[in-house]
């Protein structure tokens, strides 16, 4: 645990560049990115021990009596994950910070390292009062991030939507910990795991906890913030709040999930599993939708974070119906496909910001052919872009896998009608999901990095300095060594969610059904030695005589290939536009700028939007109605000093009535 | 050289008094003024030190006309805080007023030594306020302080201030006439049940608070609490405060807010505890939760759509005394113990950020929030505080009222009123929509006017810093500071008035 | 002590009714003069000392010299100054006033039944609620000032009744405060007079939501 | 150990013998279209001879390509060859390298790079073929998914040897019946084959497998042709395996398959694109019905 607090010391030393004097700002930037890295690295050597000593438990008080600091195994894999994005993406913001030298860069350096510093002690906080102290530290850090460029009015809006709504949740998990703590003798959590709450007091408090941890994972409809927020802050903290602040909500509501709450109670279960479900399709759906790369990135961290909070569900559910054993796989699942999506997340976010360093841009439509001008952040791309779509060899298809073998379990015990009707339901929205996610990252890297460029912004696009590309790079590889050996952080995780890791036949991802011996089986390793193998055959076959040849462009009709022929974005999701037009309504408008003539010479201006359907649906009306009523409620406050007095007397009137008949 | 308590308690009543009747003599310059104030100022505070020092909070001091036990050592450093606060940031407060291109207060003559006056005269009545030990006196406190302030919410005469200073006084003198009838009433019972000697003193009806007569106190508390009500701005008696606080000057607009409401809750309290062991809690505590909560959600609204800085911070401060209210209604030991913080924590946030607001005015000439953009470009050190205090405000950690205000709303779940708390948080996150969206489109975009330059000068970022951090020490560390963590414990008992 | 109640009754309907400032201002003072004499009836009915005799002296002082000299000397400034009401609304509050008393004696019934001076409690309730109502339905600020002061005197001879006075030194203090706080209202006033041409209070709106 | 080892040899042996017959079954699916169309059509062995020929064929590239380009025909033809081995009842015995899951993703990786590869042309029909791929896969995922949903239901294991009809229980069962219809439909689509899609067309508007390969030539397009009909025989062998609830030698349910296609092909005409929703809509219908009825 010291070493545990000496890397807290080290993060708190990285903030001091929020006061460095203003001429070295460069020195400033280094040192507390320097600090950061160390102290990560600190973080994760420590995370270690406690994973291999998992389930061991042991608290550490400060001198100030409430506050008080634990870690455990559950907590010791969150702060694996937090450690390992936090030295990569600090890495990378060695050079990528640079690009904000004369623009607060010392205020980004501090708040860096303070956001780290704050997850982490969100991660090993001993009681409710240290959580929401550090949780509500992470929450502000991350709006002054947000709000870092604040010169433009949208990122303004993005961080006040950002702060408003993680306030609200914050306050959804105060009430949470307040009911949990009212029934126990303190709000230190190995008291808290003995509460006394019972009855509809419970109901309460684990719908209280759930919405307050799934607005800060973004699950739909509460995920309106982060599709603003993310594209709104620097990449690199974007990397971070979408790799791992996203992960620290799942940790908390763990937390409610396995000590203070119980997952006896069936339908709790079910919720975070449907809306797990809804928000994992709904989410991968408006990212394809999407021209703009961060918020691309952003709706896919809502689908993912919908899986892994399926999986959870799901898990519980086997839970409540009493299949402990059977529950491990579902939340192993949630855990491995936590701890990849913040690796290929991290990765995916920091090559956005290698794009629109190179281009100046977000938008894809604008791009094209950026393969050729930059080839090794396309390469760490398309690993990315392969993990996001859960392909083999990746992380990514890991932890979709485990997710699906967790709903193959529930399918197991589906007894009744219903029960396979829901299963039915989760797996027609899982393959939903899958489907698109492919899709997805197919256009978003096929538009930007393949074919042409398509306008000139691509022309003065570049490689990217060393150690952004050794971010990237370092993201890839463990992306595609967990992809090839899971065994590892699979045994690993299992470890984490109980002691047991079920392991038949030398198989490392063999799962096992209660009373059936059947398995099932996934060795990627084998599966790539062959591949590789065969493949190697293949390609030399292919190429050992080298038969290529460019005579001249591609046949045209006649005519040379302009790069607008390419399909664009927009008109690459078309028909899944036209597939799912029920739920997306897009708003389509189309001008005739200049219509002398019927068909001669006419421009036509067409312009498509999708409006978030909550935003439009929930949130916009929402908001009108606070105002209006607000400036209805002015009328009570006209100014006329009479009336005020009048005011006074009735109160007195009413206060008299009430005291006499009281 | 070293006093005891009744020295010491001279002194402080003794230094504000004198200075005050100097400087309203036309003797003095300027900056002879200034800096004796800034000295009477830190005198009183380094006795008040001495006084927290030499004074145990178990063994309260009970002079014949003076009285001071915990709760009013309390009142007395949050009193004291803030006047040094206040004297310190006062020089550059009138400078700036008085400037040349934008100063509400460039007309008058010999204006330091009214201000000076009349704000010292104020404060001296506050501390009276806190250390008379007669009901009866402090009514007459309490309503001294309403006309002294009067003259320093009118100190500009301009159309505004003279209607908002009209408003103030009726609607307050009304108020308080009530709780004179209020305390007129306790009188009769004491004198029904325990006889004329001394009269209305507050030690000896708390010895004998159990003789009262019910019917009667239940009838005394719905004055005193409809009167002293309006003096801490419970609405609906709530509807001169936004005014007064708008127009009042910046640093008048932080002791009212600071400290004055303060008072006014002190004086309720003092009154409660006598009657409460007669009347029994419930109806007290229905009274309480029931004004508090609707105080926050009149607040609520007028905060969303508002376009005077001030005004926002005046129904913020509505929001944090309604949410006192709602706490001491709960009568648990925490949410009182909490209710005293946040007392002390509100209290120096919202004199920091009326006089943030009171820098933003100078700089940018206005009161519109919504003729304010891009402060972070233009203004960054005022931004940057301005953004710190209100992130204070909100109640977000590490700043103190985020201690207090967790534990006031940890009282209403364990007093079994989650709903209520619920309530209460639903609310509190309306206020965060208001106000944190006004302040975002202040700092935030790009500038459409010019600024009268970076007004925030050091000695101020000195003093607001500080007093920030003072919030965060004292509340953060409340269990390792042994002295005030005594203090605290001592006065929530007294609060409690040995009912839970 | 019985004609006292019957003069007190009449002075503050005729406060109801009076719009012309001065006319409001002689009657306050007439007023203030019934409430000394009440003051020393009562205070001789208790043993004759000191106590007894200094509220009487401090009322005269105060509300019989001193409030109504200031604000009449106001008045004169102001030039024809008129509470415009129409005469609906005079008969309004002359009604509210009647209703007032009635309340006030039903008060008296309800509290303290049988008392020896139920009317007198049951006017000085009429002259706070009339105090209230003045200053809710009146405009100009002398009046309500004068409502301000009808009030406050209502509170003190309720409190002198019921309590044959208060500790000297609340007593002086009390008296004090209306001292201030009439001084406070008539610089107040003037200054209103010079901003906004009118002592119509109703002009005053312009801080409103 | 050598129990894995030689359970991989088996299988990749199998992976080689399928590849060997793909084209053979490509060949007789056209044999049977061109007969049912009063045609004397080209010899079954047509596809070998094809192949051949454009093996021997330089490869064209555009300028405008890059690596995926080149790289995604291997891949594709690598992955239908990884599926090829991972089919259970020819020689793989209990042990497979990957579970059902793996199979369909394994295929997704190939799609997934054609997908890219198509885009990489910088043409207009392949950024068309490509977006029209992907709206046919996601629409035809969902009903995979129940598809091995139902069988791992009925057997307790996703491993394609464990979900291979067991003749020992009542196997000609409704869900049984329903499955395989559902799974038949599921399967046209996938292969790309007439309703969805008309492989041997090239007019833009109808076609879109073969949008995403209109630039390949040379050895490239004999990889990827190679690829599609390892990838027919392989579903053919899936069906047969898994869903074809009739007691005869897989062989044989493949070639029967094979011959209901090329029918199958004939009767109907391609339907519109976005017609596609309804038609899958009906095998996912299909395959929830079997799943209740289980």
């Amino acid at each position: 645990m010291d070493f545990m607090v000496t890397s807290l010391l080290v993060y708190l030393l990285g903030t001091v560049t929020l006061v460095w004097p203003k001429k070295a700002e460069l020195a400033a930037h280094y040192f507390g990115m320097l600090c950061s890295i160390v102290a990560s690295g600190m973080v994760v050597y420590s995370s270690l021990k406690y994973l291999l000593s998992a389930g061991s438990r042991w608290l550490v008080d400060l001198s100030w009596g409430q506050y008080s600091l634990q870690a455990d195994g559950w907590s010791g894999a969150f702060l694996l994950l937090t450690g390992v994005a936090g030295v990569i993406i600090s890495i990378y913001a060695l050079d990528y910070g640079k690009g904000y030298l004369g623009s607060r860069i010392r205020a980004l350096g501090g708040l860096w390292n303070l956001f780290l510093l704050s997850i982490v002690l969100v991660l090993i906080s001993g009681d409710a009062f240290t959580f929401i102290i550090s949780w509500e530290i992470m929450a502000l850090v991350s709006f002054m991030l947000v709000n870092h460029e604040s010169e433009k009015k949208k990122t303004v809006s993005a961080a006040y939507q950002y702060m408003v709504m993680t306030h609200i949740g914050t306050a959804a998990i105060m009430v949470a910990f307040y009911l949990v703590g009212s029934s126990a003798e303190s709000f230190s959590f190995v008291d808290m795991a003995q509460n006394s709450l019972y009855g509809y007091m419970k109901d309460a408090a684990f719908v209280f906890a759930f919405a307050g941890f799934a607005l800060k994972s973004g699950l739909m409809p509460l995920h309106i913030w982060l599709p603003n927020a993310h594209p709104a802050a620097p990449s690199h903290v974007s990397a971070l709040m979408s790799g791992v602040m996203l992960k620290v909500a799942l940790y908390g509501f763990g937390r409610f999930a396995f000590q203070f709450i119980g997952m006896d109670v069936f339908w709790y279960g079910l919720i975070v599993m449907i809306m797990g479900l809804v928000s994992a399709f709904l989410g991968v759906l408006y990212a394809t939708m999407e021209v703009d790369m961060k918020r691309i990135l952003a709706y896919s961290s809502v689908e993912n974070m919908g899986i892994i909070f399926s999986a959870f569900g799901c898990g519980m559910v086997l839970y409540s119906m009493q299949f402990p054993m059977l529950s491990v796989v579902a939340f192993t699942a949630a855990l491995v496909h936590a701890v990849s999506h913040s690796l290929m997340k991290g990765l995916l976010f920091m090559s956005a910001g290698c794009v629109m360093h190179a281009t100046g841009s977000k938008n894809i439509e604008h791009m094209g052919g950026l393969a050729k001008k930059m080839p090794y952040t396309a390469l760490f791309t398309l690993i990315g872009s392969m993990a996001l779509s859960s392909m083999p060899f990746t992380s990514g298809l890991v932890g979709e896998w485990l997710t699906l073998q967790s709903f193959i379990t529930l399918s197991q015990q589906a007894g009744s009608p219903e029960m396979r009707l829901l299963v039915v339901f989760a797996f027609i929205l899982l393959g939903l999901t899958g489907a698109t996610a492919l899709g997805c990252f197919v256009r978003m890297y096929g538009i930007a990095f393949l074919g042409r460029a398509r306008t000139h912004i691509v022309e003065k696009a570049h490689e990217m300095p060393f150690f952004m590309l050794a971010g990237l790079g370092l993201e890839a590889v463990l992306i595609v060594l967990i992809g090839v050996m899971p065994d590892l952080l699979v045994n690993l995780m299992q470890k984490v969610v109980s002691g047991t890791g079920i392991t038949p036949m030398g198989n490392p991802l063999g799962i096992m059904w209660g009373g059936s011996g059947y398995y099932a089986l996934y060795s990627p390793a084998l599966i790539f030695i062959l591949f590789v193998f065969i493949g190697v055959f293949v390609v030399a076959s292919v190429y050992r005589s080298s038969t290529f040849q460019t005579k001249n462009v591609t046949w045209n009709c006649g005519t040379v290939p302009t790069s607008r022929q390419q399909y664009s974005a927009t008109g690459f999701s078309k028909p899944l536009r036209r597939a799912f037009d029920g739920i997306l309504n897009p708003k389509r408008r189309t001008t005739y700028l200049r219509k002398e003539h019927a068909y001669f010479g006419r421009k036509l201006h067409y312009e498509l939007s999708i409006p978030d359907l909550f935003n439009d649906k929930l949130y916009k009306p929402l908001q009108q109605m606070l105002i209006n009523s607000s400036s209805s409620f002015h009328r009570i406050q006209e100014g006329s000093v009479s009336i005020y007095i009048g005011y006074t007397m009735v109160a007195m009137i009413v206060v008299l009535i009430w005291g006499v008949l009281l | 050289m070293n006093f005891d308590i009744r020295e010491l308690i001279y002194i402080i009543l003794a230094l504000p008094l004198i200075f005050s009747a100097v400087s309203a003599t036309n003797f003095l310059g300027k900056d002879v003024l200034h800096w004796l104030n800034r000295l009477v100022a830190t005198g009183v505070g380094a006795a008040i030190i001495a006084l927290l020092l030499t004074f145990d909070a178990d063994i309260p001091f009970a002079g014949q006309y003076i009285y001071l036990d915990a709760l009013s050592m309390w009142m007395l450093i949050i009193i004291g805080t803030l006047y040094f606060a206040f004297a310190w940031t006062s020089k550059a407060y009138l400078d700036r007023d008085t400037n040349k291109r934008y100063g509400y207060l460039r007309r008058f003559g010999y204006l330091e030594g009214r201000f000076y006056a009349l704000s010292h005269i104020f404060v001296w009545i506050m501390l009276l306020v806190v250390l008379v030990n007669n009901l009866g006196l402090m009514w007459v406190t309490i309503e001294a302080t309403t006309l002294v302030s009067a003259l320093l919410v009118a100190f500009k005469f301009t159309r505004n201030s003279l209607e908002a200073t009209w408003k103030y006084v009726m609607v307050c003198t009304v108020g308080i006439c009530l709780a004179l009838l209020g305390t007129i009433i306790v009188y009769y019972i004491q004198l029904n049940t325990m006889g004329s000697e001394n009269a209305l003193n507050w030690l000896y009806l708390y010895e004998h608070s159990k003789m009262m007569d019910p019917a009667m106190a239940k009838f005394a508390l719905c004055f005193l609490f409809v009167g002293y009500g309006t003096k801490i701005g419970l609405a609906p008696m709530h509807s001169w405060l936004p005014d007064a606080y708008s127009e009042a000057p910046a640093l008048t607009s932080g002791l009212l807010s600071g400290s004055l409401c303060s008072c006014a809750v002190y004086v309720l309290i003092r009154n409660i505890i006598i009657l409460m062991p007669s009347i029994g809690i419930d109806f007290i505590s229905g009274l309480c939760l029931f004004f508090g909560l609707f105080t926050i959600a009149v607040a609520v609204p007028f905060v969303v759509v508002q376009r005077d800085i001030k005004r926002m911070l005046a129904y913020s401060s509505m929001e944090n005394f309604g949410l006192m209210m709602a706490a001491f209604g709960l009568f648990v030991p925490v949410a009182a113990q909490a209710m005293l913080l946040n007392l002390f924590n509100h209290a120096l946030v919202k004199f920091s950020l009326f006089y943030m607001a009171g820098t933003v005015i100078g700089e940018y000439g206005t009161k519109n929030m919504m003729r304010i953009h891009g402060m972070m470009v233009q203004v960054p050190r005022s931004a940057t505080f301005l953004l710190l205090g209100i992130v204070a405000l909100l109640g977000m950690p590490p700043f103190g009222i985020f201690f207090s205000k967790f534990y006031m709303l940890y009282g209403f779940f364990i007093s079994d009123h989650p709903w209520l708390g619920v309530l209460t948080l639903v609310l509190l996150a309306g206020m965060l929509i208001g106000i944190l969206y006004h302040v975002m489109r202040m700092l935030g975009g790009r500038p459409k006017r010019k600024a009268a330059g970076e007004l925030f000068g050091f000695i101020d970022s000195l003093v607001i810093a500080g007093l920030l951090i003072f919030g965060f020490v004292v509340s953060a560390g409340l269990g390792e500071i042994t002295i005030l963590n005594h203090l605290l414990n001592n006065a929530a008992k007294i609060v409690l008035g040995g009912v839970a | 002590m019985d004609y006292l109640v019957v003069f007190l009754v009449l002075v503050v309907f005729l406060q109801t009714r009076v719009t012309d400032l001065k006319r409001a201002v002689i009657c306050l003072a007439s007023q203030s003069v019934i409430i000394a004499i009440a003051c020393f009836v009562i205070g001789f009915s208790h043993g004759n000392d000191i106590h007894a005799v200094m509220p009487g002296v401090l009322t005269i002082i105060v509300k019989v010299i001193f409030i109504p000299g200031a604000v009449y000397r106001l008045v004169k400034k102001l030039k024809n100054e008129r509470e415009i009401v129409s005469a609906s609304n005079v008969n309004y509050s002359t009604m509210a006033a009647a209703l007032f008393l009635v309340m006030g004696y039903a008060l008296v019934e309800r509290l303290m039944p049988g008392a020896a001076g139920r009317d007198i409690v049951a006017s000085s309730i009429l002259m706070i609620m009339t105090g209230l109502s003045l200053m809710v339905l009146r405009k100009r600020a002398i009046i309500q000032i004068c409502g301000l002061i009808t009030l406050e005197n209502g509170i003190y001879l309720l409190g002198l009744l019921m309590t044959e006075g208060l500790p000297l030194v609340v007593e002086l203090g009390v008296f004090l405060d209306v001292l201030i706080a009439v001084v406070v209202l008539v610089i107040l006033t003037s200054r209103m007079r010079l901003s906004f041409m009118t002592t119509d209070t109703s002009v005053m709106k312009k801080l409103k939501g | 150990m050598e129990y894995i080892m030689t359970s991989i040899g088996l299988s990749l042996v199998q992976g080689f013998v399928l590849l060997l017959i793909a084209p053979l079954v490509a060949g007789i699916i056209n044999k049977v279209k061109a007969r049912l169309q009063k045609r004397q059509g080209a010899s079954i062995f047509q596809e070998y001879f094809d192949i051949c020929k454009w093996w021997k064929k330089a490869t064209i590239l555009t300028p405008y390509t890059g690596v995926i380009f080149v790289l995604a025909p291997v891949v594709y033809f690598m992955t239908s060859f990884m599926a090829a081995t991972m089919v259970p009842g020819f020689l793989t015995g209990q042990f497979s390298l990957g579970d059902a899951f793996i199979f369909v993703y394994i295929l997704a990786l190939g799609r997934f790079f054609m997908t890219l590869s198509s885009m990489d042309a910088a043409t207009s029909f392949g950024g068309m073929g490509g977006s029209r791929e992907i709206y046919i896969s996601v629409l035809v995922e969902p009903a995979v998914m129940l598809a091995i949903l139902i069988n791992s239901i009925r057997y307790h294991s996703t491993t394609l040897s464990a979900m291979v009809i067991d003749y020992n229980e009542a196997f000609f069962t409704v869900s049984a019946v329903l499955a395989c219809v559902a799974f038949f439909l599921v399967m046209l689509a996938e292969n790309s084959r007439l309703p969805v899609d008309n492989p041997d067309t090239h007019l833009e508007l109808t076609m879109i497998h073969e949008c995403m390969t209109l630039e390949y030539s040379g050895k490239l397009l004999s990889l990827i042709h190679l690829g599609s009909y390892l990838k027919i025989v392989v579903f053919l062998a899936l069906f047969g395996a898994l869903y074809v609830p009739v007691e005869i030698p897989l062989a044989l349910k493949v070639l029967l398959g094979a011959v209901l296609i090329g029918i199958v092909e004939t009767l109907n005409n391609k339907m519109r694109l976005f017609k596609v929703r309804v038609y899958l809509g009906a095998a996912i219908v299909l395959l929830l019905l079997a799943i209740i009825a289980e």
